[in-house]
C-alpha cells in the first residue's frame, strides 16, 4: 500500500480524538518520529490559518493542555454557541477562583494549608472544584494522612494554556516564609 | 507596656530610610514607583502617614515586596493606628464592603503590633533577630493573600475566554467503536448503589434543600428580588412584615438568606433590639443596580 | 464585523456536529441561502479531495443519509483503528461511572437534570456513556425537546442482575441538602 502523507495520517487521528494528544503519542499513532511530527503539526497549524496554499479553515489546531486538539476557530464561536444552544456554563465564584489560584501555585498544597493562606475554611468550595475536575487528591501525607491537592490537565484546558509554567508569575515573597509558617495563627 | 514597638535597632533606623523625612509633603514616593506598581495604588483609599513614609497602603506593600523599603523600618503601631482610624472615617453603609476586604489587613497587622509589643531591646540578638522574622513572615502572608486575590483575576479571565470555546469533541463513528477495547468493569450491584450515594450526595451548600417536602426549589436570588422591592417601597418593614402570608418554610429560609446577603451587599441595615425580638429592616444602598442583584448568592450556586 | 467567508462558517459547524447535517439545516445554522450553501459544500469536498489550492486531507466531508459530516478518509482507517483498538483497555473515569449511577436511579433523566444532581457538566460524559452502550436516548421531551436517557441491557449485564428493579434501594432522603449547611462556617 503507498504510505499517505504524514499530514493526512495526523489528521486522521485529530479527527476522532476527544482529548489532547501529545507530540509523542501522536507520533507511535501515526508511526512517524516525533520531529517528523512535530514539523507536520506546524505546517497544518500554518495551513489551516490561511498560511498553506489553501484558504483559511473555520478551525485551528491548538496546543492545549499538554497536546494537540482540533477547535472552532474563535471568530465563529458565537455562530457555533447559537447553534449548539448551549446553557452558559456554570461561573465559579470569587472563593472558588482564588481557592484555585492557591492549589495551583502551591501544590501538592493540603486544604488545611489552602484554608490558612486564604484565612477561611474552604472546604465546600474544594468539593466544588473537584466535582468539576479541576483539581484532583495527590496523595495523603504519610504522617497526617492529610490529603494534598492540585490541578488536573483540564483545568489547563480550561485555561487555555499548555502547562503549569504558563500560570502568570507572582511574587517571589510568596515561596519564602509562607511555607514554614504553621497554620495554627490565622484565625 | 508601651504603645510603641520602639527601642529595637530596626525603629531606630528610621531616619536613614530612603524616604526619610518628616512625613507631612504630600506623597513623595509615589509619582515615581509608578512602574513598580502592578494594580492602582489609590484604590484602597487607606494612606499611611510615617515617618519614613507617606503614600498609599498598596504602595507600601509593593514597596516592601520590591525590596525597595525594608519591613523592619516601618513603625508598624503606626500603619495600625492610621488604619484603625480610617476605618472609624468610613462612612459604614456605604463603605461597609472596602471595609470588610481590609480586614485581613486588619488582622495581619494587629499580629504585628503585637509582635512588636513583646519584651524586647535588652534581649540576645537572637531573639530579636527571630521577633523581625516572624514580623517579615506576617508581611509575607499578607502580601500573599493579596497576590493570590489579583492573580485569580486572571484565571477568571481565561476560563471564561476558554468557555466560550468549542473544540471538536464527536463520538467515535460506529465503524471504529467496535474496534475499542472492552469496558473493563468491576462494579457489583452494592458498589454501583455505593457509587450512586455518592453521586446524589450535595456537592456543596447549593440551595436550600426541599426535596423533602415536595416542593419546588427556592432561589435565593429571586428572594432577594422580593425582597429588594419591599424595602424599596417603604421606609423599613420588620422582617415579620416582609414574609406575611408566605407560608412555605422554605421561602422564609431563601428570603432570610437573601437578607443576609443583601446586609452583606452593604444594601440593607438590620436593628434587633434583643435577642430573638423583632427584626427591623431598613434600604441602605445608596447605589444599587440590578447587577448587583443577578450575581448575588452566586455562592448558593452549584 | 467582517463577515467571515461562507465555507469557513460552514467548516465551524461541521467540526462539532455528531450527527449528519441537511443542506437546510446548515443553510440556518450558517445565515446563508440553501444554494450557496451547496456550492460551498461542493467547493469543500473539492478542497478536501486535494481538487482545490491546498494537499488533500485526512479527513473528507461526505453525505450520509440526508446530512453531511466529516470522516476519517477510508485510507486511513486502519491507522485509525489501530489507535483506537490499541489504548488502555477502558475503564470508565469516576465522574462517568457517578453519572452512570445518576442516571441508572433517575432514569428517564434528561442531560441538564444529570448535570444538575452532578453539579457539573455532564456532556462528554454522557457522549461517553452512549458510545459505550451503557445508555440509551430513550424519547425527547415533549415540551423541550430535551432527550431522556435511560440505562441499557448491557449495564444490566455488568452488574449481574436481571432488571432495574434489581437495584440496591438507596435512602430516599439523599438529596436532602441537610450535608452542607454546617460547612460554610469559618474555623
Amino acid at each position: 500500500m503507498r504510505e499517505t502523507p504524514l499530514t493526512e495520517r495526523i489528521e486522521a487521528i485529530l479527527l476522532i480524538i476527544d482529548e489532547p494528544i501529545g507530540l509523542v503519542a501522536l507520533a507511535a499513532a501515526v508511526g512517524s518520529p516525533v520531529p517528523a511530527v512535530r514539523q507536520a503539526i506546524e505546517t497544518l497549524v500554518d495551513d489551516y490559518d490561511g498560511r498553506g496554499h489553501g484558504p483559511r479553515r473555520g478551525f485551528e489546531l491548538r496546543e492545549v493542555g499538554g497536546g494537540w486538539r482540533l477547535y472552532v476557530r474563535e471568530d465563529h464561536d458565537d455562530l457555533v454557541a447559537e447553534f449548539v444552544g448551549g446553557q452558559a456554563p456554570a461561573r465559579l465564584s470569587q472563593a472558588a477562583l482564588e481557592t484555585l489560584a492557591v492549589i495551583a501555585y502551591k501544590q501538592p498544597v493540603t486544604r488545611s494549608q489552602v484554608a490558612s493562606i486564604r484565612a477561611v475554611n474552604v472546604d465546600s468550595v474544594v468539593r466544588t472544584l473537584l466535582a468539576r475536575g479541576l483539581i484532583t487528591e495527590l496523595f495523603a501525607d504519610s504522617e497526617t494522612g492529610a490529603i494534598n491537592y492540585g490541578t488536573t490537565d483540564a483545568l489547563l484546558q480550561h485555561l487555555g494554556i499548555n502547562s503549569l509554567d504558563e500560570l502568570p508569575p507572582i511574587s517571589p515573597l510568596l515561596d519564602d516564609g509562607a511555607d514554614g509558617f504553621d497554620e495554627g495563627t490565622i484565625r | 507596656m508601651p504603645s510603641r514597638s520602639g527601642g529595637t535597632p530596626p525603629e531606630a533606623a528610621d531616619s536613614t530610610a530612603p524616604w526619610e523625612g518628616d512625613g507631612g509633603a504630600g506623597a513623595r514616593p509615589s509619582p515615581d514607583v509608578g512602574p513598580l506598581d502592578s494594580s492602582p495604588p489609590a484604590e484602597s483609599g487607606f494612606r499611611v502617614s510615617l515617618s519614613n513614609f507617606d503614600g498609599p497602603f498598596d504602595l507600601l506593600l509593593n514597596l516592601i515586596s520590591k525590596h525597595e523599603m525594608d519591613i523592619t523600618e516601618v513603625s508598624l503601631s503606626a500603619v495600625t493606628n492610621e488604619f484603625i482610624s480610617y476605618l472609624r472615617e468610613l462612612d459604614d453603609s456605604e463603605e461597609l464592603e472596602q471595609a470588610s476586604e481590609f480586614l485581613v489587613v486588619a488582622a495581619t497587622l494587629l499580629d504585628m503590633k503585637v509582635a512588636g509589643l513583646l519584651p524586647q531591646g535588652e534581649l540576645v540578638d537572637a531573639e530579636a533577630v527571630a521577633l523581625l522574622e516572624a514580623r517579615d513572615l506576617l508581611f509575607a502572608r499578607l502580601l500573599q493573600y493579596r497576590a493570590f486575590k489579583e492573580v485569580s483575576a486572571w484565571f477568571a479571565r481565561c476560563l471564561q475566554r476558554e468557555d466560550r470555546r468549542h473544540v471538536r469533541a464527536v463520538r467515535l463513528d460506529e465503524k471504529h467503536r467496535k474496534k475499542t477495547p472492552e469496558l473493563v468493569w468491576s462494579l457489583s450491584a452494592a458498589d454501583f448503589a455505593a457509587l450512586a450515594l455518592l453521586a446524589f450526595a450535595p456537592k456543596e451548600i447549593p440551595h436550600v434543600g426541599l426535596d423533602h417536602l415536595h416542593a419546588p426549589l427556592v432561589s435565593i436570588r429571586e428572594q432577594a428580588a422580593i425582597v429588594v422591592t419591599l424595602l424599596r417601597g417603604a421606609e423599613s418593614l420588620s422582617f415579620r412584615e416582609l414574609v406575611a402570608g408566605v407560608t412555605e418554610p422554605g421561602i422564609v429560609v431563601a428570603r432570610f438568606i437573601s437578607v443576609l446577603e443583601l446586609y452583606r451587599h452593604a444594601a440593607l441595615s438590620f436593628e434587633q433590639l434583643e435577642p430573638l425580638g423583632e427584626l427591623t429592616l431598613r434600604w441602605a444602598a445608596d447605589h444599587w443596580s440590578d447587577e448587583t442583584l443577578a450575581t448575588l448568592g452566586a455562592d448558593y450556586d452549584r
